[in-house]
């Protein structure tokens, strides 16, 4: 299992109108890629244009992988919302995957995962036991036990607090070493710590972002990941948003 | 290399296509008559019944010639009290599970009612209806109209008391009024429950006619059949049947791109 | 005019040829008549609605009203339109039964009506059998098909003037074994029944009378009558109700009016030893003949 | 102050209450029989139809009394043949709806020979029925299984057709085997559809099998209460309708509670 | 139209366990309180309690408002999922409350709603064909449009990048000046911008985190609100949560 890079190059088109590009956005092999920008501005439609799923917004162009093959069943794609089956318990949503493809789930894995996103002992609850934060923390275990070289992450710290969320960036950063991933994030401090390559979609265009030059995952609180969240803050405050001037 | 993601699983299943929805509507319906004939000529030829109880589609396509004037007539009648036991019934049938949904205590009391009004058989039923209905379209709209609210009203119901318990906590600060979260929350909620009673009175709207039909008639493909039955005419029963048939699918079809708009 | 409402006993079919042909020739007219004819599915109904006040006349069947006398129905009968049985326990002509005796071990479908397996008893002891010896099988819609496609051996309650016919034209040939022969004692197939608390005996009778009117053309005219029968509705023109036709004319009854009490007092007799009733009522609860002077009914 | 909130929307209708859930649902049966009988007496003073039309709930208490063991001879066979017809009916229907959910073509051709089977009048289907069933139980198990199953295949197909895209997009990119995604994600997502088309098919249940025992019978209530008619005997007529009411009710009654966990 | 003070006091049970507890929750009147705290800890179960909704937690205790009135119609509440009506566009899901109510709403109001939360020209759009921080932004405009005196938020910037956070932050806190607002958020930043008090539920405890003198809303930028920021920031890293040591 090598993981592959992916470029998606093109314009995407909403309706008539162009939502962004024309662009191309690289995903480096077995790098973390972090994506910010405005609400509203592509970002989720990007992430399910390289999982090949169906989007509002129309590629003019492609996605293309180094290795030449088709995204198919090698990427592990965490939504928005956690998409849980109510129906099923933690175990059972963590080892949907396997169960899906027909193969056994390596059940011991799935536990291990389960108590390593902070829920151990709550194997047998239903999502709707949970709260958000753990209902979130469920969909990124069930994201880890698919172990794919491609994982796309749709805000997926965003019910976390900042404890709960440092601890599961480390275990993502771990667990996800050489694969390429993809994290759609908002948070400035999380994308420093966690970027290989930092993007901004703004305006319709990406933007690369400076990084320091130490390597992911970088302490939160280190001098100059500090300094450059101070002005990747002040960057993104700049940024025209699709927020208009508060009336 | 390019690629287009392929669909490993079918895309949902309610996505549009390109051409119009008359038109991918309609090819399966004469696809559907032919499948039908088919399978009638099928049983025929396989199981061989005598013509006597399942004559071959084609001495009924004869019977269906001969007898066009007539049996357009009687379907003419059926026709009417079909819709009219289908909009009665529905709207009967709706406005029932909003008033069950909104009190467990009715729907403790009513539900019984409901069953019995479904359990009764037609010939128990059949000299009540014509005491009180007399022997007119009444009695069979009032049939097709019983057959038609029960699993409108049932169906309907489900959905209604399925309301995700999101927007009712919602609608509580909002210090709603009853009323209003069903109106706004409770029942566009359930539309799609609503659509597959729709669905299901749409096929059983024309057979509730027949049936009311039965209860005293001169007119309407039920009577017809009835007596061609009875005076084993049987290419003529098939015929006025073949008719009935054609009217229920395309009932349901009339109904289900109505009820596309409710999913 | 005075209106009045007739239940036939069914579809309009030959049977009712007198009331069809009294309506199409202008009998009920000439009588001051306003007849409005109305045709239930289920032969059960006519006699109810009659006795409920919602039909004036119902065609009804001799049995069937010993048996709705005795649970208390108010009706009796004003008048007879076919003076004999019609019932008759149908088979195959080519099949394996011969004589009633053949029966035994076989399987005899029946319809809706409750008197039937008390004719089929009584036909069956003429045969030296009892009702253990068969299996009696409701076939409720299908009298004719249940036997010619040989899921029964024979049926009961089968007309004589349609199954028969029926099967001819089907080419599978019927034959009859009669109920009138066979231990049953004769009786009046179709009676016009009333509600003796509400009916007008004058209005009756002038119906009666229209209605013999109409038996005189039938019998005079046999063709001409189907002729305008055929042509009172497009489903009545076919070959069955031609041949049925020919077959009922002789079954009419001439007299409409006329009462004969002792055919009604020996089908009591036959129904209570039958044990579908409890004792036996005078006739005069039973039947009337209204144009009687003096006589009114008890 | 403490202000225990006050519930000014009633709360999640499925809420379960203190009391078990058997004696929360038999209370009700009780009320509900209670609610029949006066309905029915109700019926009977205001609207006042002939005892033999409508007779009262007294003198059919007495028929049921005379002939408690007729009755539940009867009524036992007509169980048998509800509880077989339930169980092949919706078995079958499940196995259809998912079968359809797969193909959309499949829908195309196959909806229609739904749409048919419930379209075709039983005296119609009635010889054929007899001519490959014969007379035993066969013919009235596979009329209440032709009447079972339309409203579960119909319901269920409905829901296996709703399911969450989001769901469909996480078995795609999971590279899901569709038969799994029926399994795992469509068939447990539709299961309260399911539950709806089941609980309509309870109450259809007995009514088909008392049509297939007209179809032809010796047996069960359907045959009983023919009978009865034929002779004159309302009350007793009334006694067996009363029964089948009852046995409606409990089978409802049943499917409902079955059915509660599948919502 | 006065802002009552709450006092929530009491024991959280969940199943026969406590799962916060005894403690007291006081609202100021007409002032927002932040609450902070690891995921699980029954954030939302206390909001829902002072709702007076029903939660999984049972409260052995009480709620009061000063005014010795209920919570009846004068809470808004901003769950954690947004709750649109998907068959409702953006104005209709804005304009709810007052429908549900059976008065008239103010579509004027409703319409500067939705362009103060930067959805101008989507008010025709459905939920369906908005991207995750879109929705989340019409919630909030739905809760706004409540106009109530106590207003409970439930992580209502969650999906939002920074530059939109920020003019939501600035858009409540000056349509919810004087009102008694309980804010439950993961980010620290948000809570020192907008707290009049700070809370921390940790342990089942609630604890009192100090704040810069300044009133809210504070400036991101100003010294001590960073000052504050880091050290709240560092506590906040200490707290236990429940989520384990990742494996
Ligand atoms: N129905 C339930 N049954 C059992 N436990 C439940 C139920 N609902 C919630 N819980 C538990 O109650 C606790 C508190 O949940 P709550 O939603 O209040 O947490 P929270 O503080 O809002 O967390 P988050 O920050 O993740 O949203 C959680 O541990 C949750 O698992
Ligand atoms: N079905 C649709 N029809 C029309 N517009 C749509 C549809 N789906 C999405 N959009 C629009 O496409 C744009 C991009 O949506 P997308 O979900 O990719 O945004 P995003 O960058 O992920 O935003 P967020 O940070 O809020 O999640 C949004 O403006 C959204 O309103
Ligand atoms: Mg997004
Ligand atoms: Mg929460």
């Amino acid at each position: 299992m090598t993981a592959p890079g992916i470029t998606l190059s093109g314009r995407g088109l909403l309706g008539g109108q162009t939502l962004f590009g024309p662009l191309t956005l690289a995903l480096p092999a077995g790098r973390w890629t972090c994506l910010l920008g405005p609400s509203g501005a592509g970002k989720s439609s990007l992430l399910r244009l390289i999982a090949g799923l169906d989007t509002a917004v129309r590629l003019e162009g492609g996605v293309s992988f180094s290795d030449g093959a088709g995204p198919q069943g090698r990427i592990a794609y965490m939504a928005q919302t956690d998409l849980l089956c109510p129906w099923l318990d933690v175990l059972g949503n963590v080892a949907l995957g396997p169960r899906l493809r027909g193969t056994r789930p390596d059940m011991a894995r799935a536990r291990a995962l389960i108590s390593a996103v902070g829920l151990e002992g709550r194997e047998d609850a239903r999502p709707g036991a949970l709260s958000g934060g753990q209902r979130q923390r469920v969909a990124l275990a069930r994201t880890l036990m698919e172990d794919c070289p491609v994982v796309l992450l749709d805000e997926p710290f965003s019910a976390l607090d900042a404890r709960t969320r440092a601890g599961m960036q480390d275990l993502a950063a771990r667990l996800l070493a050489g694969r390429t991933v993809l994290l759609v994030t908002h948070e400035p401090g999380e994308a420093l710590r966690l970027a290989h390559r930092l993007l901004m979609l703004g305006d319709g265009a990406l933007t690369e972002m400076p990084l320091p030059d130490a390597p992911p995952p970088r302490a939160p609180d280190a001098p100059d990941t500090l300094t450059a969240q101070g002005s990747l803050f002040r960057a993104l405050l700049g940024t025209s948003g699709s927020a208009g001037a508060p009336a | 290399m390019s690629a287009p993601a392929e669909p490993l699983v079918p895309a949902h299943p309610h996505t549009p296509g390109a051409a119009p929805a008359l038109v991918r509507r309609v090819a399966p319906a004469c696809v559907a008559g032919l499948a039908i004939l088919a399978l009638w000529q099928g049983v025929v030829w396989v199981a061989a019944p005598p013509a006597f109880i399942l004559p071959g589609p084609l001495a009924v396509v004869r019977a269906l010639a001969g007898n066009a004037r007539l049996i357009a007539g009687h379907g003419l009648a059926t026709l009417w009290e079909v819709l009219a036991g289908l909009v009665l019934g529905a709207g009967l049938g709706a406005a029932t599970a909003v008033g069950l949904a909104f009190s467990r205590r009715a729907r403790v009391l009513a539900m019984p009612l409901l069953v019995l009004s479904q359990a009764v058989p037609v010939f128990a039923l059949a000299p009540l209806l014509t005491l009180w209905f007399g022997y007119g379209m009444l009695p069979k709209v009032a049939m097709a109209v019983l057959i038609v609210y029960f699993p409108v009203a049932s169906a309907f119901l489900d959905g209604l008391l399925r309301t995700d318990p999101g927007w009712l906590d919602l609608a509580r600060t909002m210090r709603a009024r009853p009323g209003r979260v069903m109106w706004h929350l409770r029942i566009p909620a359930a539309l799609p429950s609503l659509a597959s009673g729709l669905r299901l009175a749409a096929v059983y709207a024309p057979i509730g006619a027949v049936i009311g039909e039965w209860v005293g008639a001169s007119r309407g493909l039920g009577y017809l059949m009835l007596l061609a039955n009875g005076r084993a005419r049987i290419d003529l029963m098939f015929a006025a049947l073949f008719v009935l048939v054609v009217l229920t699918l395309a009932t349901r079809l009339a109904v289900g791109l109505l009820c596309r708009r409710l999913d | 005019a005075d209106h009045l409402t007739v239940m036939l006993d069914w579809f309009v079919n030959p049977d009712h040829g007198p009331i069809v042909i009294a309506q199409e020739k202008g009998y009920f007219a000439d009588e001051g008549l306003e007849v409005e004819t109305i045709a239930p599915a289920d032969p059960s109904d006519p006699p109810k609605m009659v006795a409920a006040g919602r039909a004036d006349i119902a065609v009804s069947y001799q049995p069937q009203l010993h048996l709705q006398v005795h649970e208390g129905l108010p009706l009796i009968r004003v008048g007879t339109l076919v003076a004999t049985p019609l019932n008759c326990l149908l088979v195959k002509a080519d099949g394996p039964i011969g004589s009633i005796a053949d029966l035994k071990g076989r399987r005899v479908g029946f319809s809706v009506s409750g008197v039937e397996s008390a004719l089929l008893t009584a036909m069956l002891g003429s045969g030296g059998l009892t009702a253990d010896d068969v299996e009696m099988v409701n076939v409720n819609w299908s009298l004719s098909p249940a036997l010619m496609s040989g899921q029964v051996d024979a049926v009961i309650g089968a007309f004589r003037n349609f199954e028969l016919n029926q099967m001819a034209l089907e080419n599978v040939p019927g034959r009859c074994f009669y109920p009138e022969e066979a231990g049953v004692p004769a009786y009046d197939e179709l009676i016009y029944v009333a509600n003796p608390e509400r009916m007008d005996a004058a209005v009756i009778s002038r119906f009666l009378a229209a209605t013999e009117k109409a038996v005189q053309f039938i019998v005079n005219h046999s063709q001409e009558s189907f002729r305008i029968f055929a042509a009172t509705a497009p489903e009545l023109d076919d070959a069955l109700n031609a041949r049925a036709w020919a077959d009922t004319v002789p079954r009419l009854a001439l007299r409409p009016a006329a009462l004969d009490a002792g055919r009604y007092a020996r089908f009591e007799a036959f129904m209570a030893g039958a044990g579908l009733i409890d004792g036996t009522l005078p006739v005069s609860r039973l039947a009337v003949d209204t144009g009687a002077v003096g006589e009114p009914a008890q």
